[in-house]
């Protein structure tokens, strides 16, 4: 089972990695960053029981913790996007252009 | 007996779930697909012993982020136009599909090359608000202190991007 | 052994100092037009009076040498020396030499005087005695050079002087061009002179560069060698000397004023390849070929010039036309080793050419610049010195006895017969004719007949100071042809012993009484056509087939644009349009391309969307755990 | 005499440019500093030109400093036959420049200092490495005035002299390398100083590329065909001042690498290609002249004018023979005087009347007398009228190439029949012919650019007349060189003979 686990882990994160590069609604692509993230919270879950230590549940929260600050600086950031282009569009975004 | 069956079926669930949020055009029911693989993950954490975490991932994942994120989306009132044009999706999927394969295996290859076989008893208490919470405040408290200045941090941010009033930034 | 003359520099010099001052005169005063021309003018003729003095005292001090050893010279300094080659500045005269500077200063100053008159009222006067006298300068480095480097340097400073004034009147285009093919075309022939003189370097002048050390040396050359450094140095005497195939810039080169056509383009400067092949007479020697060539290239430029005159109606072009034949005739004569008899026409040509020139002058400036024969007529009553005077000249040139022409022409055919050239001598008595003809043709139409100019009552004699050059040009004409009587007409050669360029040979009476009964028949049949033809009335032909051939010059100008110029200059616009921007230019701008190409490539790829950046970012895990994989699995 | 003579000359510029560049000066106090600098820089090269004795051979006035010792770069300066020439019309030219054009920035001035100084630098450079810094230094500036001072293609121009500049000198740099390695696994020490190369003799297929090296190295500067196609934009969009560093000192420092550098120390691989090479010169010298032919920009008929020059120079340089070097040296001076003459008088009508366009004048001869008279002088000295410098340069070319070849020598003859055809056309078309509009707006010269002017005439005169002097002092090297290669060619041509007997 907790083999099954990981599979479904690896899967997660690879159809994370897939929306961030396939789709370009900021929301979507936020998401499948959450989905990566619990793609990996996932593994460390499974490898805590597989291992029978606990260091695996506190990095999972951690990782909680972290994901919380990024959807709080994320959102707020496609606010302002919204607000200044009217659009949802990852495209928008080019200013690491040279 | 049952645990398998509904390992199995959560599971079918988070990856239904995920597969949604890849498809779905328009963000709300791309949330609400992602929303069912987060329950799904939660009741996947219950499964593997995870009791805290599995109430965390309900409360704050699925109940705080996601209805964070929902909130967003009902409150930008997003119209069909203000949806990006996302013509080369099937490209992109399968781009990333090959681009990804070799990825995926290697991981594949490393979780068979453990070779687990059989499920170990979990020992008692494991997982449990209290064991965890001895963990958290004795070997982790040092980063456990330093997510909190990172959440401090991020609220304030948050509060300066999107408490901006028009005109002001610039 | 060589003696030393001190007059030689001061010779030289006069005239290019009176250049110098002139030319600074001119731009002091260009600003105010202060001067006067006839104050330029009078300035101007001291240089060339002078030099003619010192070219006086020179036949003195010429003749007081012993016979056989009869050089003068004046070494200045050595002019550069690298490795063999030593070349000295000098300046050297022998009986040739003085022979040359005697008639350049005395009909350059009288052409001085003359155009005192010529110029007068012109703005630009000063420039135009500047280069006068620049001109002689020159004239004399040519002919008094010790070497034929210094001679080169003469050489082409006779051709700037003459392009600077060819270009005189530099209003209207046509002139500059003219001047300019005079230049150019002169260059071409410059082009086989230096090379020319590199080759004989190379052969026999490392011990010395000046004509003595080469004379030595001469008959170390090679017969093939003499014969193409001989071929050479006549690429530049057909350029100078307008023959056969560089001729065609000496018609152009009358757009210049008169006086410079009569000093520059009749008596002096297109002399100096005939006096080039006779100075470098040592050289020829060695080369029997090399003369026979020259020979044949003269008498046929002779009889192209003299079918070309028969057919001109510019006055100038005419004269110009004669000047080219005269000049044929002339290299017949020193290319048939005849070199006294060929120096002996350029000497008499001199006379009755510049003669010819200043009269026509004279007509052109009492006609208000009409140049055209057709427009003129009846002039005899109206210019009677100007008449008689040219008709002297024409007597001259069509080769009546006892006028100059007569002698010096007959002593070259009689050359040609003695050297075993019948065909050349042939030619010659056939151009003799035509000679008479269209001189009598110019004569009859110009002065006799009715009047054609609209102004003819309005006409009048030139100044005096144009008058009495023409005068004394005249008497010249008359009488030079005897310093060189031959003995069968009672006299003793003296030019040709005084000379004394080649090996004198016994007198071929048989030869030489043919010869003139020829020419005197075919000079009468010239003259009898001419007079047939436009007395007492002339009518302006018009002319067909041959004759229309000919009176386009056979368009040998048109055949020269087409096959050289127009095709340079196309060359010229095609690189500038085609070849630089698109096929040299090619490789440069294929590389900035690819640079712009590799650039444009880079820049597309830093698209700045994150995404796409994750997306690198995927790619390259994805090989790298290809990569690994590979190597796990194996 | 100032001690030493070369370092001051060469630093006295840059300090002086450094100085102009930096300080918040105005135009005119920049200029007045330049125009002192080049003053003090044009006694100091005469009178290094009259102390210069030229039967001792060697390097003169030799400085010599250890820079890299482990290398054995050295900061080593002299001065012989073959740069002596050079070396004076570097130094002695440069006041023209900053009494005719006055209305230029303090940064063209400041430029022009440091150009002068840096090409001072590269032709008393006696150590192959401090010559390669100054090459490539003496560029800077140049790009710079072009680029910042030029006329509006002036980018354009800048790139493409830069690409290729760079190109030339990366190959030059490589076969430095190997020259200095070559040295040192010959004798077992490391030097680049010019007297320890010049005694090696190279041959064989590697020392035949790095000689390629260099060759196309320095014909870029030159330039010669068909590395020609940076000139005519760089000449033309450049301010006069650079035009005439270019065209008048700094293509001859190419034909002075070639002296210096590729004649003794590849004879015997050089004597293989130079039949080739001087036929590629021929080839570029009647393709510019041709080119000038076409052209109906007053500056780009210049360019091409100057390269078409250059051709001779580049033909007399492998001509390999002692009247073919002298010649090239000579002509080296003459050409700077004429057709840098040229370049900043066609500078001055540019300035004054705001057109290059031949086709626009007409009858400047009366309206500018003494301008035209000056133009026409130099006109015939970049022709190669007798009594003037180019004469004595360009016979002395055309005696050496028709020993070494005759096709050659009679091809090189040709450009003076070229040269007048596009000068006399140029000549006729602005100075004669009715006064046009355009001509109308041109201002004779002044006095003082008149004074300024004059010396340049009157030497390109007595230079022409007199080159006794000159020719002494450079004879003797150009001499020593010839014979050297001859030797080694002879040497070399006597290894193969034996080789074919033992074949046989």
């Amino acid at each position: 089972m907790i083999e099954h686990a990981l599979y479904l882990s690896v899967a997660l994160f690879c159809l994370g990695v897939l929306g961030v590069i396939t789709r370009r609604n900021v929301f979507v692509v936020f998401m499948a960053i959450e989905l990566m993230l619990n793609g990996a919270n996932l593994g460390f879950i499974a490898f805590a029981r597989l291992h029978e230590s606990m260091d695996g549940h506190v990095l999972a929260l951690l990782v909680m913790a972290v994901a919380a600050a990024e959807a709080a600086l994320a959102l707020a950031v496609i606010i302002l996007l919204h607000k200044h282009k009217g659009k949802l569009d990852t495209n928008v975004f080019n200013l690491l252009r040279g | 007996m049952s645990q398998p069956l509904l390992f199995y079926a959560l599971s079918l669930l988070a990856i239904v779930g995920a597969v949604g949020l890849l498809m779905f055009k328009h963000p709300m029911n791309a949330a609400m697909s992602f929303a069912v693989t987060l329950i799904a993950l939660a009741g996947l954490y219950g499964l593997l012993s995870a009791t805290l975490v599995f109430a965390i991932q309900l409360i704050v994942y699925a109940g705080a982020i996601m209805s964070l994120i929902l909130f967003i989306i009902m409150f930008l009132n997003i119209q069909p136009d203000d949806l990006p044009d996302e013509s080369g999706y099937w490209y992109y999927l399968a781009g990333g599909a090959a681009a990804l394969t070799p990825l995926a295996l290697l991981l594949l290859y490393g979780i068979n090359s453990l070779s687990v076989t059989s499920t170990p008893e979990a020992p008692p208490g494991f997982g449990t608000i209290k064991e965890v919470g001895v963990v958290l405040f004795t070997d982790w408290l040092l980063p456990f202190e330093i997510v909190s200045i990172l959440l401090l941090v991020a609220l304030v941010g948050a509060v300066v991007l999107a408490g901006k009033r028009e005109g002001g930034n610039d | 052994m060589m003696h030393h003359s001190a007059l030689l520099l001061p010779m030289v010099i006069l005239p290019l100092a009176g250049a110098f001052v002139l030319g600074v005169l001119r731009l002091a005063t260009v600003r105010e037009r202060g001067m006067a021309a006839h104050h330029f003018g009078i300035i101007a003729a001291f240089g060339p009076i002078l030099s003619f003095l010192l070219a006086l005292g020179l036949l003195v001090q010429i003749n007081g040498l012993p016979g056989h050893d009869r050089v003068l010279s004046q070494s200045l300094y050595q002019w550069f020396a690298v490795g063999e080659m030593r070349v000295n500045f000098g300046l050297m005269a022998d009986p040739l030499a003085v022979l040359m500077v005697l008639f350049v200063t005395f009909v350059g100053s009288l052409i001085h005087i003359y155009s005192i008159g010529y110029m007068k009222g012109d703005p630009n006067a000063g420039a135009f005695f500047a280069y006068l006298n620049l001109f002689l300068g020159a004239m004399l480095i040519l002919v008094l050079g010790s070497g034929p480097l210094v001679m080169f340097v003469g050489w082409e400073g006779v051709g700037l002087c003459s392009y600077l004034l060819i270009s005189y009147y530099n209003d209207d285009r046509a002139n500059v061009a003219a001047g300019n093919k005079a230049f150019i075309v002169n260059r071409i022939g410059d082009l086989g002179f230096i090379l020319g003189l590199a080759l004989l370097f190379w052969a026999i002048g490392d011990t010395g560069f000046d004509y003595a050390d080469l004379r030595e040396r001469a008959p170390e050359l090679t017969p093939l060698l003499a014969l193409t450094v001989g071929l050479l140095l006549f690429i530049g005497a057909t350029g100078k000397s307008a023959q056969l195939p560089l001729y065609v810039w000496l018609p152009d080169a009358m757009a210049g004023p008169t006086p410079v056509s009569a000093l520059i383009h009749a008596a002096t400067m297109v002399t100096a390849g005939v006096y080039m092949v006779a100075r470098f007479s040592f050289l020829y020697m060695q080369s029997v070929p090399a003369g026979v060539i020259i020979a044949w290239v003269g008498i046929l430029t002779a009889l192209l010039g003299a079918i070309f005159g028969m057919f001109q109606r510019d006055i100038k072009k005419i004269l110009a036309y004669s000047t080219i034949s005269q000049l044929g005739y002339m290299f017949v004569g020193v290319g048939l080793a005849a070199y006294s008899a060929g120096i002996f026409h350029v000497f008499t040509h001199a006379f009755f050419k510049a003669l010819l020139f200043l009269g026509a002058g004279s007509v052109i400036t009492a006609l208000h610049h009409q140049q055209d024969i057709w427009r003129m007529g009846g002039l005899k009553k109206r210019l009677p010195i100007t008449y008689v005077t040219m008709l002297i000249g024409a007597l001259a040139l069509a080769g009546v006895p006892p006028l100059a022409g007569f002698f010096s022409k007959d002593e070259i055919l009689v050359a040609a017969l003695a050297t075993g050239h019948p065909v050349i001598w042939l030619l010659g008595i056939l151009v003799a004719g035509m000679t008479a003809y269209y001189t009598f043709r110019l004569i009859f139409v110009v002065f006799h007949g009715t009047p054609r100019d609209a102004h003819y009552e309005e006409v009048t004699e030139s100044l005096r100071v144009m008058t009495i050059p023409l005068m004394i040009l005249a008497a010249g004409a008359v009488l030079a042809g005897f310093i060189n009587l031959p003995p069968i007409l009672g006299g003793h050669q003296l030019l040709s012993h005084w000379l004394g360029l080649e090996a004198h040979h016994s007198p071929h009476i048989k030869l030489e009484l043919l010869t003139i009964l020829a020419s005197l028949t075919v000079c009468a049949v010239g003259i009898g056509i001419a007079y047939r033809r436009f007395i007492p009335t002339a009518v302006e032909p018009v002319y067909h087939g041959f004759a229309r051939f000919a009176e386009a010059k056979f368009h040998v100008d048109e055949l020269y644009d087409s096959l050289f110029v127009q095709p340079l200059l196309g060359a010229g616009a095609a690189i500038r349009r085609v070849v630089e921007p698109r096929i040299v230019d090619g490789p440069v701008q294929a590389v900035v391309w690819l640079y712009r190409a590799g650039a444009d490539a880079v820049s597309a790829v830093q698209s700045g969307y994150v995404r796409v950046y994750a997306i690198y970012m995927v790619v390259g895990v994805g090989l790298l755990s290809f990569a690994v994989y590979r190597l796990l699995v194996g | 005499m100032i001690t030493p003579p070369l370092s001051t000359m060469i630093f006295l510029p840059l300090l002086a440019g450094l100085v102009v560049l930096v300080l918040p000066l105005g135009r005119e106090s920049a200029r007045a500093v330049g125009l002192a600098v080049a003053v003090l820089m044009a006694a100091f090269s005469i009178n290094l030109f009259a102390l210069f004795d030229p039967i001792s051979g060697g390097f003169a006035f030799y400085e010599s400093y250890p820079l890299v010792p482990a290398l054995g770069i050295g900061y080593r300066l002299g001065v012989d036959g073959l740069s002596l020439l050079l070396l004076v019309a570097a130094g002695a030219l440069f006041p023209v420049v900053y009494l005719l054009f006055s209305t230029k920035s303090r940064g063209y001035y400041g430029c022009l200092l440091i150009v002068q100084g840096t090409m001072i630098g590269a032709i008393c450079a006696a150590d192959l490495v401090l010559f390669y810094f100054f090459y490539e230094l003496m560029l800077l500036p140049i790009f710079f005035m072009i680029g910042l001072y030029g006329g509006p293609n002036r980018v354009g121009a800048t790139l493409k002299i830069t690409i290729y500049t760079i190109a030339g000198s990366l190959l030059m740099l490589a076969s430095c390398v190997y020259l200095g390695v070559v040295y040192q696994a010959q004798s077992g020490v490391w030097s680049f100083a010019v007297a320890d190369l010049a005694t090696l003799r190279l041959s064989g297929t590697v020392a035949t590329i790095a000689l390629l090296g260099f060759v196309l190295a320095f014909a870029v500067k030159i330039p010669l065909f068909p590395l020609h196609t940076w000139l005519p934009d760089a000449y033309t969009e450049a301010p006069p001042a650079a035009t005439f560093v270019l065209s008048a000192i700094m293509a001859k420092i190419g034909a002075y690498g070639v002296l210096r550098f590729v004649l003794p120390i590849f004879p015997e691989p050089l004597g293989k290609i130079s039949l080739l090479l001087a036929f590629l010169a021929v080839v570029g010298m009647a393709y510019c002249g041709i080119a000038a032919l076409g052209q109906r920009d007053m500056k780009r008929l210049l360019a091409f004018c100057s390269a078409s020059h250059m051709g001779i120079i580049g033909v007399g340089l492998f001509c390999l023979n002692v009247q073919a070097i002298t010649g090239v040296l000579y002509q080296m001076v003459a050409h700077a005087t004429s057709v840098g003459l040229l370049f900043l008088l066609a500078g001055l009508i540019e300035e004054r009347t705001s057109s290059r366009d031949i086709e626009s004048f007409g009858g400047l001869g009366g309206q500018a007398p003494l301008f035209s008279v000056f133009f026409m002088v130099a006109l015939l000295g970049s022709v190669g009228l007798p009594g003037t410098a180019s004469f004595i340069g360009e016979f002395l070319i055309i005696v050496g190439a028709v020993k070494f070849n005759l096709v050659i020598g009679i091809l090189a003859g040709t450009s003076m029949i070229i040269a007048v055809t596009y000068m006399l056309w140029l000549f006729g078309r602005v100075f004669f012919g009715p006064r046009t509009k355009t001509a109308t707006t041109m201002r004779d010269l002044t006095p003082i650019e008149s004074l300024t002017v004059l010396p340049l005439i009157v030497l390109i005169v007595v230079m022409g007349l007199f080159p006794g002097p000159f020719i002494d002092k450079i004879e003797p090297a150009a001499d020593t060189l010839s014979a050297q290669v001859s030797r080694s060619s002879a040497a070399a041509g006597a290894i193969l003979a034996q080789r074919g007997d033992g074949d046989g």
